[in-house]
């Protein structure tokens, strides 16, 4: 029995923990993707191999780090390396099997959006900017996006592509391969690259998904539903979070 | 060559090194970031200042807030954990209190563009950018094809700034240096740039060999100052720890312009700072 | 990618990953010279290598002797403090027992072809070999013009060899491996190589972090081998001291054809190596 | 008074050791140049900061180094750095004041030869090749070569440029600036970069250096004499070696 409903964002969450696959090498940013890596270390992931762009490798935190430079996220690292080696050797290098991103905007393409809403020179919203995304996505063999579905976001074109979502010359793998959304699941299709809704959460509708994206969402059938969130995997995020602020 | 780093006052380090219109990296990659030199520089009027860092948060949002930034090279710009900057967007959405100028980058291609710095080469190479727009938007990165396979690759411009500031754990009574923990990009920031300043948690008589740890010998900084918890609100592994109530503290105080400019008048500007550390 | 490299005995390791031809590093910078490894390769009869290292001394003087190389691609091949290496030279010389390839670079140009080589870049850009003779006589160096400066310099091309072999210090029970002291370019011909094998001192039950280190996660290694003194005659710092006798002795030995055959049967090829390290 | 009269290597080495200021930054190759920087950081230039290509940057090393990797020289540098750093970061990022290099082959403007003797493709006598040299030679501010005077290395044109000798674009300082012989000391020419001889070992003819150079070396007028070895840089030269060889 779970004690009170998953909300959106812990249905989402738990939908990218359940991405990674035991012994995966996971490039791990801010925010959510944060929480998501080190749920599925606790749950079916153990031996996932955690990696922050901060520097940390091997990263084993007893506690859910509140900003990629964490104190005991560093400490408790098989190794820590400097930044220029991070994205060189380790991010550059072709050692990510995953990695997660967030993102302001994402397209059909998987392309992703950091940078500005609006126009660059006058932007509407000034966003942060790239950070280590544009290189984590043309060089992990898998990209997962974790983002809230809404018309914001979903959009027809992004304003801004800061990293890619498919690859430019139209190779196999890499790149935006799933977004895993507060409604649903969506992945990369093998024909064109596009995004296909493929699965829905459980008590969502797939109109809801539709009125959500920007753009004709096409969906591949037959449409799934997700695996209900289990109480292990609630209880497990839910300890995650008490520990993160625990510590601040 | 020897620069002989001196162990010194914070502010006749800033005062003699530090001038209107320099290019200034205060660096710290979510770690040892150094508030203290960066809130001497505010308090000496130093102004119109080209500034560089991986991750622009809190520090620089205080600096431009106050108008003192006339151009910011960066990757990215947020209070890491908490959200926007609202300073620094309040500079580039509505040009308050002056326009700054951008210069964007990836992590990777700022990272690079420091290597490149500190290897007195006047470029680097790497994957990425490809597909973006971010280098329509830019001078600093280009496109080069390999002289052996012809695969096209972005390049991007070294960056050497005029002075270098870091915090780090220690030093020695002779200045050399060494930080552990997250170590970022400041030893290439320190090698790229013309002058190097760093402010420390200690000074000890002889610096024992650390793990996980880099050494910046004297010969190659200008000046070394003995300045505790000179990364608060940050930390330095071992010395402190985050201080992340102040960051999500920050969120409210930024959000508003006098706000803003009231809380760094009685707690930078027109503050004493503790002497002869 | 995980390659979960398992704790294994060297003869299965080297068994599985090197084959007659391959593109083999065997790094070690003055320091932590894989001789144990090399020589069970030579065991196992491999042939028409092309073998890789900045710093070819006594063990390439052995394999290049034995007739089992085809290809050198180095930087500096001598005998440290002590002169030539004679089998490499008649090789060159005279080409006995065979004829040798030489691919010839500066140590610059051969580090950064390993740091392309570990970043998957296709070259790396350098100051150096402008003027020298070196360039009309490789085709793995180039020259390229700055994208922003149009300023020429050099370019090598990246080096990913089959298979990386070093020896290391400790390995913990699930082959994640670490080494200290001069650690010379071991961690970039890892991470260039398609497999990696290292021999170690010593398994223990966990890495403590120690100063002056790189550690080498078993998910970038095929292989971790226990061979305890598998650097010697070179050493391993704080569990062995350099053979600077044996280095000596090897200028004797190897001057003359037939002693050199004979020593090494006796020696190399016809030992059992000490089992179950 | 001397014991025993110097011989020519102890002549060169302590030649060597004179041209350093106190506090300069030096790199350190293999042989002589590694006596002759150790011997002068216990004479006159304490201060001086010995870098060696191995990775050791701060060497204080208590005997005198048998070779670059010795294991005493690491342990008592202020730090070690992996071999691409040194070269990037530390030698190509111009830190280096002077660059010892040794030499096979020298010419009339300092570019040496350390790859072979005769035809690349067939040579007479293989040498080791490059190591650090050529970038050495390019990034210091200025190179000594230490060399015994013969008409095998004093060559008018060399073999093989190992190691560029002065200035491609004509600019003032590095490359060769000084060669350092059992007989004299030839130093660059302001003019024009050739080397010219400037001063002969005490009790050494002129025409000793001539006939032992593979050119018409000019004599830059009034030739000096160089100041006789002292006893207590004989010693401790001395001193140094019985170190070294105390510990093999």
């Amino acid at each position: 029995m779970i004690p009170v409903d998953p909300t959106g964002e812990e249905v989402m969450t738990i939908g990218a923990a359940r991405e990674l696959a035991d012994g995966e090498v996971v490039l791990v940013g801010v925010g959510p993707p944060n929480a998501a890596a080190n749920l599925a270390r606790r749950l079916d992931a153990p031996g996932c191999v955690l990696v922050y762009e901060s520097g940390a490798i091997g990263a084993r935190p007893q506690r859910l780090p509140l900003s990629i430079g964490d104190d005991d996220l560093a400490a408790a690292a098989q190794d820590l390396v400097s930044v220029p080696e991070m994205f060189n050797y380790w991010i550059g290098g072709g050692r990510i099997d995953v990695g997660f991103l967030g993102a302001s905007q994402i397209d059909r393409f998987g392309n992703i959006n950091t940078t500005v809403i609006g126009d660059y020179q006058h932007p509407k919203v000034r966003l942060p900017g790239a950070g280590g995304a544009p290189e984590i996505a043309a060089s992990a063999g898998r990209i997962i996006v974790l983002l809230r579905h809404s018309l914001r976001s979903f959009v027809g074109e992004v304003d801004f592509i800061t990293s890619v979502g498919r690859e430019l010359n139209g190779a196999d793998g890499g790149h935006t391969s799933a977004v895993i959304t507060d409604l649903g699941v969506l992945r990369r299709s093998p024909a064109d690259g596009e995004l296909e809704l493929v699965a829905l959460h459980p008590g969502v509708e797939v109109e809801q998904v539709l009125e959500a994206t920007g753009w004709p969402l096409r969906v591949r059938e037959p449409l799934g539903v997700t695996e209900p969130v289990t109480e292990r995997e609630l209880s497990e995020l839910r300890a995650l979070r008490v520990s993160a602020n625990g510590s601040s | 060559m020897n620069k002989a780093g001196q162990i010194q006052p914070l502010s006749e380090a800033v005062g003699s090194l530090v001038k209107d219109g320099s290019f200034v990296a205060l660096e710290g990659f979510t770690h040892l970031i150094p508030f203290a030199a960066g809130h001497e520089l505010l308090r000496q009027g130093r102004t119109d200042l080209t500034v560089v860092r991986l991750t622009p948060d809190v520090l620089f949002d205080q600096m431009i807030g106050l108008g003192r930034v006339a151009r910011v090279v960066f990757s990215y710009g947020g209070n890491p954990g908490v959200g926007s900057l609202h300073r620094f967007r309040d500079a580039v959405e509505h040009g308050w209190p002056r326009e700054i100028e951008l210069r964007e980058h990836s992590h990777a291609g700022l990272a690079n563009a420091y290597v490149a710095g500190a290897s007195h080469l006047p470029f680097a190479v790497l994957r990425g950018y490809a597909g973006t727009n971010l280098p329509e938007h830019s001078e600093d990165i280009a496109f080069i094809n390999c002289p052996f396979t012809d695969e096209r690759l972005s390049a991007v411009r070294a960056i050497n700034p005029d002075v270098a500031i870091i915090h780090a754990q220690q030093a020695d009574a002779q200045g050399n240096v060494q930080l552990w923990g997250l170590t970022g990009v400041q030893k290439e920031a320190v090698l790229a740039a013309r002058h190097a300043i760093v402010t420390v948690e200690e000074v000890v008589d002889e610096l024992t060999p650390r793990p996980r740890a880099i050494v910046l010998p004297n010969w190659v900084l200008d000046a070394v100052c003995h300045v505790p918890n000179g990364a608060w609100p940050s930390y330095a592994a071992d010395f402190s720890v985050r201080d992340n109530g102040f960051y999500e503290e920050w969120d409210a105080i930024s959000r508003d312009r006098d706000r803003f400019t009231q809380w760094m008048e009685d707690n930078v500007l027109n503050v004493t700072p503790a002497v002869a550390r």
